[in-house]
């Protein structure tokens, strides 16, 4: 049905939460997006990057995922049933973060805004405020509790709608760039918080980025769109980012320490592999350099 | 109509009334409008419009961001009055109904907020009523943040220039065409992302209770008394009729020291 | 604005409870054909309107201390139905700001319903008539009748309550009007409609009519003929203007937006909540 | 005055155009930002970049040179004149980039929009049109002119709203977290013209960014705030991701280059000095390298 396969790796065998195949949509003014190619997946506990150049169809395709589009053509399952017809049926076991924050954060306050959802789903009130300030926590704005969404600063807003994301502890996490606007730490925590949400509860994050760095660290495996919406390339962050051309596809810069390890290789075939982290690449160096100094 | 104000006021403010809960300041604005339906007596009204703004005042809300909400209806009942009162008396009485009216209400919503105040209106109207009164709050909020950044993209982006009006009417008007469009489309988006995040129509909210006992209780009887000394001089306009200059003293010496206490704290 | 701003506690309280009976007559029948229609995709529009309406009327114009109402605008871009609903959501609010009495958020409510309504028959019903090509003559002629009429209607409230007068701001009535700058009050006035050569500079028709009043002591009240006549002469002027900027702006939305105008179902796939089981 | 001297570099002796000294501000719920610590200065035809956690007053900081806010203590000068008082005067000169671009554009279209100051300012519709189809086509995004500015993308609409910022060939340039959103080529491509209209025009630009891999190519120097709004840390910068306790100042991860020499050179002093730059690096890592092949 699709052309690659998830067979390998921890994940073989996991059931698939979603499923993206050749759907099209067309927006009012004429812009139409082709989500074809590939089919796009996510399994039971992957953590999955959509990766593509602007005006490409990842807050389109995640649009779909969440049921706010409907498809004119091709199907979009979400455990298994369709998002934009059944959203009550499935919308209690995802949580979901815009792109644009500032449209997403509803009430008057950060800890009303955080329990928000608990509260809509009938939580009794003590569980739902115990929830908001877990979820305030985890993300670590416990201060910014009684201060209003709208005059926080860009990233302090971005946190708030991830607390609101988590709260319900959904089996899903939809994420729309999520590291825009945040600074190093903030980005550093919450790549941290993703790792073990999904390692410990099994949750199942899809994220777009542009933010190439934090691919190899969050990703399982990434899609990459190219224009017009095509799913073009799948991959594990280490099939994608080693060789230049798949990358070039999607109009994507491979991240700096894929590209230097690259480029040492042009000029020494004996140069390592590339590594994809920071002590990787220094082990690998360093195993590089004393094995010249060994070899005289 | 400053809606943040009202909002930052009912959200951060932390005044009696804020301590009292929603429902005892519900009861307690409808009491203090069945006086005002009731009240026929001029002199009663004022010293009922001087007392509700002394109380305002005594328990620290904002009472110059309030007065000009509450203000505004004087101009169209004085207008009425012109027209429709017999007389001048009656016409200064539809005036302080008016003024007293406005200011009950602003106080709710001065120290309540909103989703407070709309849960009990959501809970007895039908669900797309309720659903379409929460959006058009909501709405408000985004026309008037969309409206604030629309004059600050203006400002910064080249300003307004006065000597060519001709021009800048233009762009006004192009301006306030997309407004709208991008209205309609926030909307939508806002009510997706209700719906994403839970909500199914009829806001839940918080059972909001009473951080202080006392609060509710001097919310409760204070229109009650007010509510009494209304029926009483409508009851009897004969008896008293002539000592209801004292209501209007009563209400002179609430506005003061209500006015000296808010200063104090 | 057709939004009587009377006080609370003015009118005779049959009159007032009977519009509140009405007004939620209407809303229960309103509710129902919106929610049976399918689209609750229609609380995010009605919002969006409403809100646009309730901005409209709090803003003033200010060389002309004149306001906008938009009503027959949110008309068109609702129908009937969420018109209806919209109507009451407006008035709410604004007597919730304390911005019209409590007590006539019933008759408010009817006469707005009735504006929205109007405006959006006629202008749908001229569409179909004369082509979409004529959009902005078709919304311009549509606002003039729906105002007289709207302005007729409060009139007859006005009879009925039988206290002779009520401030009826539509159009160039507006209170806001009446203020003491109307740029085109005294002058009409003094000689047109009451013509008794007095030096009435600085007053406005009301305050003159009340002083007329006060002549003739405290149980007279102003005739429904002379109301009427006041709002018959004053009103077109607000009428006019209201054409024009209803006109240039469902011109602007018919251009870059024409399923709003035309009623013709979005062709956007967007989904309607509400619809999700057998939906399309 | 300051404690920090640009006395060194091709800047020495270039006229200020931007100058903020302990400036204060109270938002209405309380929230104080105070700009103090060492003084904000931009000199002519520099780029300089603003760093610093979330929250801590970026933002506020650029409001202030925008004329935005006024400050309640200290001073802020603009081309010599205060910002918030005299803002007609010098408007013109200076083109701005807000965070949240969503609150910037105006107008129906993207031609439109990008016109909008020319023609505010009176030139004739010609001119107007030419200006902002040049602008356009400077950010490679002519194909969007005739596009509703809201119905785009999260990128796309960043990439208008630089446009519009262009459009008069400011001498200013204030940027709010420009690359937000941009993919990477899109970065790429932005930082060129930031360099080349910085070189080529003189224009001055102040970019805030979160992006610290973008800072070695974009900023002749950078200021860090520390929370609360303090300007902690002036430097190129070179002087800036040097050492690590500077940056820990500002809550800041060095760039990715920076770190992984830093490590190196724990394990081996005799590593070669932080690159910035990936050829930089590998030329560096080549050297370092064969000299060991050599010594023996
Ligand atoms: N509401 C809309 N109306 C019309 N066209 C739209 C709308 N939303 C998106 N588009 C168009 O659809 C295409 C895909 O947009 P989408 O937002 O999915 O891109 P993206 O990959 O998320 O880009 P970015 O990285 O910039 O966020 C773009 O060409 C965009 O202009
Ligand atoms: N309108 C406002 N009202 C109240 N507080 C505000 C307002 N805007 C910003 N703040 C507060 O002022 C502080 C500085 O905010 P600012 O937006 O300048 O930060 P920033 O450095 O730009 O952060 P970010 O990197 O997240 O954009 C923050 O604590 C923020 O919560
Ligand atoms: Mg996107
Ligand atoms: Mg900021």
């Amino acid at each position: 049905m699709h052309e690659h396969a998830h067979d390998h790796g921890p994940l073989a065998g996991a059931k698939e939460v979603v499923r993206i195949s050749c759907v099209r949509h067309t927006y009012e003014d004429g812009t139409s997006v082709h989500l074809c190619g590939l089919d796009f997946l996510a399994h039971a506990g992957a953590r999955v990057a959509v990766l593509g150049p602007n005006g490409s169809g990842k807050t389109t395709m995640l649009f779909h995922i969440l049921g706010l589009l409907k498809s004119q053509e091709g199907e979009v399952r979400v455990f298994d049933v369709s998002p934009a017809d059944e959203w009550p049926a499935i919308r209690r076991r995802i949580g979901v973060v815009l792109q644009n924050v500032d449209e997403q954060l509803l009430a008057p306050t950060v800890i009303d805004d955080v329990a928000f959802s608990p509260r809509q789903y009938g939580l009794p009130e003590a569980e739902s405020l115990e929830r908001a300030h877990h979820a305030l926590n985890l993300l670590g704005i416990d201060h910014l509790a009684d201060r209003v969404p709208h005059n926080l600063s860009g990233g302090e807003k971005r946190k708030v709608a991830l607390a609101g994301a988590l709260v319900m502890d959904p089996e899903l996490l939809v994420l729309d760039e999520p590291f825009e606007g945040l600074d190093p730490a903030s980005r550093t925590a919450l790549l941290d918080l993703m790792s073990s949400l999904a390692r410990e509860r099994g949750m199942t994050i899809i994220m777009s980025t542009h933010d190439i760095d934090t691919v190899p660290e969050f990703a399982d495996y990434a899609y990459v769109l190219a224009p017009g919406g095509r799913i073009a390339v799948y991959g594990t962050p280490e099939e994608l980012f080693a060789s230049a051309d798949v990358l070039a596809e999607g109009n994507i810069k491979p991240p700096i320490l894929a590209e230097l390890f690259a480029r040492l290789r042009e000029r020494d075939p004996g140069a390592p592999a590339p590594a994809l982290s920071v002590s990787e690449a220094v082990d690998a160096l360093a195993d590089w350099k004393s094995c010249a100094e060994r070899l005289p | 109509m400053d809606i943040t104000a009202v909002d930052r006021s009912a959200v951060l403010g932390d005044t009696l009334l804020h301590r009292a809960a929603p429902t005892s300041k519900l009861v307690g604005a409808g009491l203090l409008l069945g006086a005002i339906v009731t009240v026929n007596d001029p002199l009663v009204a004022a010293g009922l419009a001087l007392s509700l703004a002394g109380a305002a005042a005594a328990v620290g809300l904002p009472l110059r961001q309030m007065l000009p909400l509450a203000l505004y209806p004087a101009l169209f009942a004085i207008v009425f009055a012109f027209a429709a009162a017999p007389g001048p008396a009656t016409g200064a009485l539809f005036v302080l109904k008016a003024v007293t009216a406005a200011l009950t209400v602003v106080t709710l919503m001065f120290s309540t907020p909103y989703p407070q105040v709309f849960a009990p209106i959501q809970r007895i109207t039908p669900t797309i009523v309720g659903d379409a009164l929460l959006m058009t709050y909501r709405s408000l909020f985004i026309l008037a943040e969309k409206f604030s950044d629309l004059l600050r993209a203006v400002r910064l982006r080249s300003g307004v220039s006065a000597r060519q009006p001709v021009r800048a009417a233009r762009a006004t008007a192009r301006a306030l065409g997309g407004l709208l469009l991008y209205s309609l489309d926030l909307s939508q988006r806002e009510y997706d992302i209700l719906r994403l995040r839970g909500y199914e129509g009829g806001m839940r909210v918080r059972r909001q209770v009473s951080t202080d006992r006392s609060a509710d209780v001097a919310a409760l009887l204070y229109a009650a008394l007010i509510l009494a000394v209304v029926v009483v001089f409508r009851a009897l306009p004969h008896e008293l009729g002539g000592y209801a200059w004292l209501v209007t003293v009563v209400g002179a010496v609430d506005l003061t020291t209500g006015l000296l206490i808010g200063r104090r704290t | 604005m057709s939004h009587i701003h009377i006080p609370d506690g003015v009118l005779p309280w049959w009159l007032w409870l009977g519009g509140w009976l009405l007004a939620l007559g209407m809303l229960a029948v309103a509710s129902r054909m919106a929610t049976g229609a399918g689209s609750r995709r229609a609380v995010p529009l009605i919002g969006a309107v409403s809100a646009l309406v309730l901005v409209s009327m709090a803003s003033e114009i200010v060389p002309l201390a004149y306001h906008i109402n938009l009503t027959v605008i949110a008309g068109v871009l609702l129908g009937p139905w969420l018109g209806t609903i919209s109507a009451f959501i407006v008035v709410l609010v604004l007597a919730l700001l304390g911005h019209g009495g409590a007590t006539v958020v019933g008759l408010n409510t009817l006469v707005i319903a009735t504006e929205m309504t109007l405006g959006w028959a006629l202008v749908r019903g001229g569409l179909r008539l004369l082509g979409h090509t004529h959009v902005r003559p078709v919304a311009a002629v549509s606002t003039v009748i729906t105002l007289a009429i709207t302005t007729t209607m409060l009139v007859g409230i006005v009879a009925l309550a039988g206290t002779g007068a009520t401030a009826r701001e539509t159009g160039a009535l507006d209170a806001e009007t009446l203020e003491f700058r109307n740029p085109f009050g005294d002058g009409v006035f003094t000689i047109g409609l009451l013509g008794d050569g007095h030096d009435h500079a600085g007053e406005t028709e009301e305050e003159h009519a009340a002083h007329a009043d006060d002549a003739r002591g405290e149980t007279g009240g102003l005739s429904v003929e002379r109301f009427a006549a006041v709002v018959y002469t004053l009103g077109p002027f607000g009428w006019v203007l209201e054409a024009l900027v209803t006109a240039a702006i469902l011109g602007y939305v018919a251009r870059v937006r024409p399923s709003l105008v035309y009623g013709t179902p979005a062709a956007e796939y967007r989904v309607r909540y509400g619809d999700e089981h057998g939906g399309h």
